[in-house]
């Protein structure tokens, strides 16, 4: 499928879960073509916010002005996001990242909650139900879905598996299990079976779309590119 | 020998050869450049892998490998990568030995602050990425921080700022002292070169009592 | 036909090209071999798989291929292996559109017993296996059995057995007739041929009504 | 290590998760030498009970008596595991397997329990807690773990990582987690590094004792020797 058509669904107001960690994994493409959409009102699901060093993944969907609101772990490496927010312009709403990454496994995996001590004592107490096991104080947190998820993989085939490669799994294989509509974007399409069954990091049944991404040289380059700007790269 | 590189020096005594150890960002990640002779860690990220190396040089970057600051970065022979619900399960599951966190306010209860500076009511950043996680499920919170800011000690009887964590800290690094935290209290247990208890006392808000082991600052 | 093979067949007939599908021990097995024209299924086994292959001949089997029932499979190309948390992952979550069950006894609020025979009181054999989730999370659930044990019906008013699952039974299947179970009770949609609504009557002790389209059993 | 150091930490009335699924991903080596061993009392925890062709993985632990309880999913393919629980000699407590995999996870990630609509309406709802959350019900499962976990791995390095082949992984993942102790036993031993980050199925952390299992060679005999004799293969 190609990317237009695999975007086509997305609609103003849409609750859109955004694979990577700061850049890392990201759906590089697809964000790009969320902003040429231009679809606006959006709930972006992304488990941090956009690469410190700026210009660079989901950025620019808030230079659009699209994001009405960002529920995320971390939000502090993306000034403009930063500025809407405390403008009124947009809403924050923060998990912890483990607690988070649970919730979307709950909606994913067909669990109506978890038991968890992180963020006991915390604001992220406030309004959540308490559970004692065995004299041990838990929140009980509950499942994080979504319409949309846009994952990043390596390589995917017709089938819509997926692998992932390196450190850039990331959030991707949990949000493709909690989202209604997953696109995938990687860097090459292979044949079915290229990807050894070992190998498939997200089972093609959760994802509904494969499209093509940066190639794999294409997705140095940006990288490469972003690291040597932000000064990470001597 | 600057603040930041004093304390990094310092806590990095409190590693043993072997442990499973997640460094925050800011002075923690500096730890890794001062361990002790002989010691090796297993240093874990939450943005998905263990046993990372090195940065890597201009040319010998990877698009699909970078450290939890968004840097790029190399795995060590013997590494593992994985998901996030993986990586977290590590760190809730009780496998980190330690992990040390900077802090912009402890206290004398264990409670740390590094979360949440408000921007308007209601509103805290940057957010707490995975250090309620940590907090909850490292066996070792070591928590490094200058002892003062510009308004006073960051070292508090109760912290001002929303806490990350409740309870949690069981060592306190700064560049003039450090303290044992226990839920008996604060404990002093080493100061810095030509500084004395009642120095420290002048320029910590909390508690604290001062061990028989008093030490000088272990560098 | 053999009563086995002709259930097997109709509830082949349920299935649509590329469902995520799950199959029981026995007859649901069998299910396999019948699917129409066209139709190919993603088979998903508990144990850890999507798209399962058929038996293979000796010299080609693996000692780590293998179904949910202990014996040698292939995979076929597009197939994606994981460990039971993935995979039951996603069994609880939704992604299984189909599963096919047999029973030891079925009821007309969608009951279904097949997992506790009594052995002494309170020990039950053989256990549920998977079968609890996959009641629970499969989209679809197709019981197939033989209308009668030797003691009498299967497809009861309530199942006398420990259940399953509760009230999560969509279709029966057996050698008779085909009945659709639904909050508003069990409808009988199909009969064999040579089998009269009353006969099904006589050998069912469960409660249903006829379908307006009542109409042969499709094999 | 080898298997009788691995081996000397396990007493009688151990608690000891066992891998595979009905004799596939199963550690043979390290459940013939707990037989050797002969420790008596034991709690095993095992996703299914043994392979249903007989003689072959958990079941001689049954031969020689050493199972004081069972805590699985299925028994029913092990005749003389029923025959001794029958006549009152060993125990079983049956878990749905979604939810026994969940409450293995629960425990080995830190989690105080897990909410699933498995086994509502069922035996399996006896003596827990229920919570209804948007007007739908859950059962409350608790984290289950053991002292010690037996796991089958294809490679393993000295710093614990373990790669998986085939549908073998199952249970073995999961159970390296939850447990206090957990031996590896592979098909080979290879240097560090050899096996990519990618491919590590177990990390180092979760393994204490990496130990020689049956030679791939062996491994493949073991199988087609049973499944031979089951009449499995043509």
């Amino acid at each position: 499928m190609d990317l237009d058509a695999a975007m086509e669904k997305i609609h103003d107001g849409a609750t859109i879960m955004l694979g990577g960690f700061l850049g890392v994994g990201s759906p590089l493409r697809a964000i790009d073509k969320l902003a040429e959409r231009g679809v606006k009102d959006l709930t972006i699901i992304s488990i941090v916010n956009a690469h410190p060093a700026g210009n660079f993944d989901m950025e620019i969907l808030y230079r659009h002005k699209q994001v009405k609101k960002l529920i995320t772990s971390h939000s502090g490496t993306c000034q403009i996001a930063l500025d809407q927010w405390a403008a009124g312009e947009t809403e924050i709403e923060y998990f912890p990242m483990g607690t988070m990454v649970e919730k979307m496994r709950a909606a994913g995996s067909g669990l109506g909650g978890v038991l968890t001590a992180t963020g006991l004592g915390t604001l992220v107490e406030e309004g959540k139900r308490k559970l004692t096991i065995e004299g041990k104080e838990y929140l009980l947190e509950l499942p994080l879905k979504a319409e949309f998820a846009f994952i990043k993989g390596y390589r995917g085939d017709r089938f819509g598996n997926i692998q992932y490669r390196g450190v850039s799994a990331n959030s991707n294989p949990v949000m493709a299990t909690a989202a209604d509509y997953t696109v995938a974007e990687v860097n090459e399409i292979v044949e079915v079976g290229v990807i050894t069954p070992e190998c498939v990091g997200t089972p093609g049944i959760f994802v509904q779309a494969v499209v093509q991404g940066n190639t794999f040289e294409e997705h140095q380059r940006a990288y490469t590119d972003q690291w040597v700007r932000a000064k990470l790269l001597k | 020998m600057e603040a930041r590189e004093l304390i990094a020096r310092r806590a990095a005594k409190e590693l043993r050869d072997g442990q499973v150890v997640n460094l925050g960002i800011g002075i923690p990640t500096a730890v890794a450049n001062y361990l002790p002779e002989g010691v090796e860690l297993i240093l874990q990220s939450e943005n998905g892998a263990l046993m990372f190396g090195p940065t890597p040089r201009l040319g010998a970057q990877d698009p699909d490998f970078a450290n939890a600051g968004g840097q790029p970065i190399t795995l060590l022979p013997g590494a593992a990568v994985f998901d996030l619900a993986a990586s977290f399960g590590i760190i809730r599951g009780g496998f980190v030995d330690a992990t040390i966190l900077g802090g912009l306010e402890v206290d004398q209860e264990g409670n740390i602050a590094n979360w949440a500076r408000p921007i308007a009511p209601g509103k805290y950043t940057p957010g707490m990425g995975g250090a309620m996680d940590l907090l909850a499920g490292a066996r070792r919170v070591i928590v490094t921080l200058q002892h003062s800011s510009k308004t006073g000690s960051k070292v508090l009887k109760k912290c001002t700022l929303p806490i990350t964590g409740a309870g949690v800290v069981d060592l306190i690094v700064t560049e003039k002292a450090v303290f044992e935290v226990s839920p008996a209290g604060m404990v002093l247990i080493e100061i810095v070169d030509g500084v004395t208890v009642d120095d420290i006392r002048a320029i910590t808000e909390a508690d604290f009592t001062v061990s028989d082991q008093l030490c000088a600052y272990q560098v």
